[in-house]
């Protein structure tokens, strides 16, 4: 039983049950990194929460030596939501897939970056509905064969970083099931963003979706693919960080920095108009690197806050409720004794 | 605003002797939506509430926001009945329609029982309104109102004069009409004015010139009445006896409301409401809303499916969940329920049923949500089921659900109905003092603890916050085992938890009342009922009762699970009738569990029932 | 690929007449995911089916996708049960286990009954191995397997011996050995080889070296048995009298997807699927998403309510609109369902029943959804529900759902449930012509056109494809006025459509054929089942009488409205028992409608029954 | 009964039903402008379908003399959708509130979009929950205090046009309740596109939320606060066109025409990146003039023309299904006398 927080570790966050990925499944780079990060953010074990939808990624809270809630697909926000709005003080992390949150549960999702509830949701980008085995999600690519689409499937995919950002989402980033290391850091940062912090992980699914990211993650090319984004500094890319990009006409190009020189390099700003990092998510491979890292990270007050902070206000203003005043307010009128 | 009623309020003694004595009397108010009907029936109750009356109300709106001015569709009524004994319902047939327009008067005629009284606006049946609602004839020309009594009245022209002195615009003074037939309806039951008098002055006090407006044409209105002598008779409606306490008029959705609030307050949790609007269950979302220093957080959602979640993440957080929405909305939700019946998390769904399938008449009334309350889900889902039997009564089933959901850590169905939702009684302050605690207890034992051991009497599973040291678990859809709560597949758990979940819903028998059975313990007719249609059926009873028919009724709180004496109840009776404003689904579910052929009384019109109608089947069966 | 039962196929006449003879077989193959375990079983399968056997199948997939090699969530298993006389389940009981782990063996040995016979593969029982399962002990060392006949086999290491000459690398090589356990099991009951040789060289025919090796290891595995002589016996199953004709395996899943195709084709309309993946109802989609060149148009929606709208507009444009899904997706389609039957269009919806309530055990079979299917929507909203009671006859009751909806212009529920689904059985293979044609006629007569005029005989309102010049007309969930179809709140017209939709589903028990009652007409018990249960209550049903015992069987494919003999029928008989996966739904319905004290036999294990359980029942009650 | 389209009139499109909206509600306008560009459009009247959801909007289809359907609350696109990939040839256009389509709508509104499903979607603006009488909505600006918010509304509103632009629209306007002719453009540019069009139409509840959009159609000041677009010309208003819009570094500024000359100005373009689009999406009164017209018109394969043309290329491939090939594929066996 520990109600401390310093003596936490990774060991803390682990359960005794089997965890049931397959074997070689991304799931369980992100589990680990998860069960790392939570030890370090100086947050009592009993006080965070690991809500999911249903999926592959939604047995996720059972993995988790944290209260967690295993709930109904696509749905995850809402629980979330009422959870949060009525127990601030508690560290509420959301998992969810492809499917969960952009099929199903699209409408949630967006709804809940809207209202900017302070969670923090980890959204398993595999491009695939990994529990029902293997039909085409909303975020796989036109001509996708799988048994539902046996002749490819029609469907423009949604870039579910261009979907949160047209919600207006004040915390959009990315990154990958095998760098580690950036995706401890996003944890961090989204533990950090007060309001709701949405983190796209590229998550491998070896048996029905085999080598989706591997442009982004096989070694030697991955340099050449993935942009890595820092706040205050250029766009570059490239092994030697030799390539750039620069806007012209709201169109990214793609430049030779010496060429152009570093100044003229465009310069990320997480706290730019949010058509920049709109552009940035339109960004698509192999024409365009793949942004990694925070996008966007901007402050608006948090909905729970605020309705909490109602609730203050109105007892503030007429005092706290009881009961005599509950039921003698409106119209009324005395019969007595006849 | 609190008012004793006593002597200062009485009619002029010489007036309270005269006119004809009444038990009860039954008036509707029909106009235009902006005519202020609801307005002019609200101020009517409240004076026969002080005078003493027992009383019972029922506003029925248009279906449109605006219907256009002088249109069938934009006909508002309030209907309202009050009496010298026990008022069980609004009425089944107006003693006296108002009505303020040729619209209201097609609207309203069909209500009317020979020798009724009709008091119309005859300035506002012009040949051009009297067509727009397709009176080729104007029914005061011709004899098709020959059946009752019609009085016509200048309201318009005679308002305008009597308000003349106030130096308003024709339009503004032509509008205080309402406060002109109010007048002269408070004279034909000797009522007095203060009340509204002194309502009109508070209502307006920053704008004088139309206090003065409106009490001149309340005043003329009644004076009017003195003076004229179109009347035949005036009529005495005295004090009913009542309870002597502090009343207050609340609605059905008024009282859900406050019952939330204090079964929140008696349980000591916060109340937190999810919701997404739709009418008629808005109002309680609009009502809770208002009450944040109670600590009670609403949550306008995205839709029902948003809703009924963050009510059940709030329940898992610790807070009382409730979410409140209509028969679609509770189609929506029933993934959700069948979640926290897996769960096993104290939640409240109340629909404020109107009349279905599908969008159907959504300004309608009709209890045909039953069968999917206890039904409506996948899955063995059981799931319990109260309904308040009157507009007062909202409140303390509110409590009585949310003492259910928490004592036996489950969902609970709330259904009210439209009937009740909007209609409006006399309520009698409780002392908060008298109302009972409902225990609440957080986990927090480390030592020994499983998510899913239970209460050996109720059956019911420790509720842990999150954020309790040491209790760390997981929940979720899954089947769970008995006792850990882990995810499970074995076949004789998942045996073992069905029987579980059903056996602890059927174990809320023991910690529920007996229904009542108003009558004999035996006889020829038990009349069963349920929600709404409480009142008609007592009403019914009553009367047949007092021509000595061997008739009782038991009118049911509890729908699932019945109450214990239900079955050995219906037993005793010759016949036993299930009265209800569906085609039989109560009945359906008695039939099942008993075996005994009850019949149904079903009426299915959007309509409640009238006590004619119940009588009507009552001399059928027994004559 | 058609095969023709023949000489070539038949076993060496010298084994044919060797071996004991068996009525029926019953065999489970388990391993490890991996492991092959459903092809073999299939092989099996096929080789049964041409040497002439009746039979019926039944995969058991692990939950997980891709569970670790070894563990118990990991084994994959695959019963069948062959044998001369009709075969209604795949088996209570295996006769033989081939077990290709310990984990194998763990997770089967509760259902082996005393005197089975273990095929294992010894060389998978290392300590680790056992130890992973919680093995402390070999089982195979100690003593408590002692009930059963156990002959351990180095499966692995002779089929990597078996295989050496191919030159195969070792793991490659070991993972030939389900062919070579095949081969021994084929020796065991005598059966050809050739079949197997057969599609083993279609199936490898890029990759000649694994032809090879496969076909070595069948053949090792089967002259290992007759060569090792570690068979107390072998045995002989002779063919069974089946209708002569041409056969297809289907599962119940298959042939539900045959089956609306084919009622597409009778129709002459497309067919539309409007669906969202869930198992054990994604297969549907995948099955017609193959089927474009039928005109069959696929939509994978974004959720089940996208799937079931999709499909009521797919309705509304005159195409046959079609939504599969299991229980939590009907949940959310309820308030598009009540839509559809107020607005009075075709619709099917296919539930592939599984373990609830919530997420429930969604890899376990269940009859749970049944009351959810006649009452889970808000409103009086009547809904028809079929089920199929087994995997071929979803074919035939795809089709009745289809011609239901169609004739009588409303929602059809079509309960299927995952034993039935992914259950197999030889289907005889109809001739086209058989097939009656389903009568579709789109309305485009200008005169006389009300969109809810109604065909006298059905009630069914008449379909109307936009596109149709001079029909403009608009639907919608308010309620509608008969005839015109107009919004209305009419009181009256609300009751009369309530009664009259209600009439229209309670008419169709006259196009519906009677029940057929399996033994006498009268007698002491009635068995009444619905669904994937039908084979066990048969087996068992013809075991009792084949006692003496009075017993009959009735198995009802239409359980909305009920055929019109069920009533009288079942007053014919002592005891009524409603054996169901579930805790007693059909059983409510029909206490309910006939007020006979029928009993329930309920399993909720997510298992289907086994005749041993039917049996105990009939012998409790009539012993 | 009329199969030609030629001498269609206003009047071919009205029915009998009694209009049943507020006096002096906008939707007036919305229904005459749209029954008046229907006789335009060549198409028979019994070619088109009207479908919408629930709310005050959702009455539209009763009031128009075509084939109707009025669905349930925010399902519509999925109704659509089924209906015209079943029947490619009819011209559906769909009516839709900001409850409806961005409240419980909001997934079906972004996944038919990301389709690009060929309808019409007229989304009627007024910021307000008409029908259910005036509950604030996804579009209320914060603060708003409606009967469900007594103190105030806490989230943060969607701007409907940045919501379909994440989803990645082919094509989005938007235009006002009193601009009719305006409208009529609209429309007609609507039913030119193929695919998904969507028209925001701002539309004034004047019971619920009177005014709502009155500073853009103040007859004075709305030169000042409405931003025409048009494709190709540069982004200028103001009473005599002496504003005009310039973006620095993704942000746009409003600057003085003469001061920095015409070319300055940015051109618009329906064709530009998504960010630029996203950008005037994201204008916001009264720093920003409100841009109305075509946003964003970009071209992209129609969802029911690709599956169409699967079904087709099926039939080629494998020639029209017929039963008997049906019985008899898969794994099958003869059975014989015996
Ligand atoms: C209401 C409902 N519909 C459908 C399903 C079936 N289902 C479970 S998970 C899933 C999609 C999973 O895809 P994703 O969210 O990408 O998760 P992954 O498995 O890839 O991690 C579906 C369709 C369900 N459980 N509940
Ligand atoms: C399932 C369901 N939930 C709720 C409602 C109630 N409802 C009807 S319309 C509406 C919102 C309407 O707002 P909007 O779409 O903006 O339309 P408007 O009335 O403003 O035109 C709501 C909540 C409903 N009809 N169905
Ligand atoms: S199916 Fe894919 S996503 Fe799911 S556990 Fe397996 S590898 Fe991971
Ligand atoms: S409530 Fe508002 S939107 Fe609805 S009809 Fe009236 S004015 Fe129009
Ligand atoms: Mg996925
Ligand atoms: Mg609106």
């Amino acid at each position: 039983m520990t109600t401390t927080t310093e003596a936490l570790t990774r060991a803390d966050f682990q359960t005794d049950n089997d965890v049931r990925w397959c074997p070689g499944c991304g799931d369980y780079a992100i589990l680990a990194q998860v069960q790392r990060v939570f030890p370090t953010l100086g947050i009592p074990r009993e006080n965070f929460v690991v809500i999911s939808g249903i999926g592959c990624s939604g047995r996720f809270p059972y993995y988790m030596n944290t209260y967690g809630f295993h709930t109904i697909h696509g749905r995850a926000p809402a629980f979330a939501t009422g959870l949060k709005i009525n127990r601030p003080e508690l560290s509420v992390w959301m998992i969810t897939g492809d499917g969960d949150s952009l099929s199903i549960g699209g409408n949630h999702l967006i709804h809940v970056l809207r209202r900017n509830v302070d969670l923090k949701i980890l959204m398993f980008n595999n491009q695939i509905y990994g529990l029902t085995k293997g039909q085409y999600s909303p975020t796989s690519e036109v001509g996708k064969r799988t048994k539902s689409t046996p002749m490819g499937s029609l469907d423009h995919p949604f870039k579910p970083l261009s979907v949160v950002l047209g919600a207006e989402a004040t915390f959009v980033a990315r990154t990958i099931d095998r760098e580690p290391k950036h995706m401890a850091e996003m944890l961090r940062r989204a533990n950090d963003h007060k309001g709701t912090a949405f983190i796209e992980i590229y998550q491998n699914c070896n048996i029905f979706n085999d080598g989706a990211f591997g442009h982004l993650t096989d070694r030697k090319g991955k340099k050449e693919t993935q942009l890595t984004l820092q706040h205050g500094e250029p766009l570059l890319f490239g092994k030697n960080q030799e390539k750039g990009i620069v806007f012209r006409n709201f169109a990214p190009e793609v430049v030779d920095v010496e060429e152009v020189g570093l100044d003229a390099i465009h310069v990320h700003d997480e706290q730019a108009p949010l058509a920049y990092h709109q552009t940035l998510a339109q960004f698509t491979a192999p024409e365009l690197p793949t942004p990694i890292g925070v996008l966007r990270a901007v402050e608006r007050p948090a909905y729970d806050e605020m309705l909490n902070a109602q609730i203050e206000a109105a007892v503030d203003r007429r005092g706290r409720g009881d009961l005599t005043k509950l039921f003698n307010s409106g119209d009324t009128w005395v019969v007595g004794e006849r | 605003m609190t008012q004793i009623v006593g002597e200062t309020l009485d009619p002029p003694a010489a007036q309270q002797g005269a006119g004809e004595e009444r038990e009860s009397v039954v008036i509707r108010f029909a106009g235009d939506s902006g005519d202020g009907m609801q307005l002019t029936g609200s101020l009517f109750t409240h004076t026969a509430a002080l005078v003493g009356n027992d009383l019972a109300t029922l506003p029925d709106f248009p279906a449109e926001i605006r219907a256009p001015a002088g249109t069938l569709a934009g006909v508002s009524g309030f209907q309202l009945q009050f009496g010298s004994t026990k008022i069980f319902t609004p009425g089944d047939a107006p003693d006296v329609l108002v009505a303020m327009n040729p619209a209201a008067l097609k609207r309203n005629t069909d209500a009317l029982e020979r020798g009724a009284t009709i008091v119309v606006n005859v300035d506002a049946f012009t040949e051009r309104a009297l067509s727009r609602v397709g009176y080729d004839v104007n029914p005061l020309e011709d004899d098709s109102l020959s059946a009752f009594q019609v009085l016509e009245v200048k309201l318009s022209s005679m308002t305008i004069d009597a308000v003349e002195h106030v130096g308003l615009g024709r339009s503004d003074a032509e509008r205080c009409k309402n406060f002109f037939a109010l007048g002269l309806v408070y004279w034909m039951y000797g009522r007095p004015l203060k009340h509204t008098l002194d309502w009109i002055a508070g209502k307006f006090a920053k704008t004088p010139e139309y206090v003065e407006a409106n009490q001149a044409a309340l005043k003329a209105g009644y004076h009017y009445g003195e003076t004229a002598e179109i009347f035949a008779h005036t009529y005495r409606v005295p004090a009913a006896q009542i309870e002597p306490g502090l009343y207050r008029k609340v609605t059905g959705n008024e009282a859900t409301v406050m019952g939330f609030v204090t079964a929140s307050q008696l349980s000591g949790l916060n109340l937190f409401l999810g919701s997404y609007p739709i009418t008629p269950a808005s109002d309680i979302l609009h009502g809770l809303s208002n009450y944040k220093e109670y600590g009670v957080r609403t949550f306008q959602a995205e839709d029902e499916i948003a809703a009924v979640s963050a009510a059940i993440g709030a329940a898992f957080g610790g807070s009382l969940g409730l979410t409140t929405t209509r028969g679609p909305g509770v189609s929506l939700k029933g993934e959700a329920i069948g979640l926290a019946t897996m769960i096993e998390l104290p939640l409240i769904i109340a629909n404020i049923q109107r009349a279905g399938p599908s969008t159907g008449m959504p300004t309608k009334t009709e209890q045909a949500d039953l069968l999917q309350a206890v039904y409506g889900r996948h899955g063995e889902s059981p799931t319990p089921v109260v309904a308040p039997a009157s507009p007062t009564e909202c409140f303390h089933m509110a409590i009585e659900a949310a003492r259910l959901a928490i004592t036996y850590m489950t969902p609970v169905m709330f259904l009210s109905d439209g009937y009740i939702a909007n209609g409006a009684e006399p309520w009698l302050v409780p002392d908060p003092e008298d109302l009972e605690p409902i225990e609440v207890e957080f986990h927090t034992e480390v030592e020994g603890f499983h998510p899913y051991m239970r209460d050996p009497e109720t059956l019911a599973r420790p509720w842990v916050r999150p954020g309790t040291p040491g209790l760390e678990h997981r929940i979720g859809g899954l089947e769970k085992e008995a006792l850990s709560g882990d995810v499970s597949y074995d076949p004789h758990n998942h045996e073992h938890m069905i029987k579980t979940r059903a056996e602890k819903i059927a174990r809320m028998a023991n910690s529920i009342p007996d229904a009542e059975v108003f009558g004999e313990e035996e006889g020829e007719l038990l009349l069963i009922g349920w929600g709404g249609t409480f009142g008609a059926l007592r009403a019914a009873t009553m009367q047949a009762q007092r021509r000595g028919m061997k008739v009782s009724h038991m009118h049911l709180r509890y729908l699932n699970p019945l109450p214990r004496n239900v079955g050995p109840t219906l037993k005793r009776f010759t016949h036993v009738v299930v009265a209800e404003l569906n085609n039989g689904q109560l009945r359906r579910l008695m039939r099942d569990e008993f075996l005994v052929d009850i019949q149904g009384l079903n009426k299915i019109q959007g309509l409640p029932f009238k006590v004619s109608e119940i009588m009507a089947r009552i001399d059928e069966l027994l004559a």
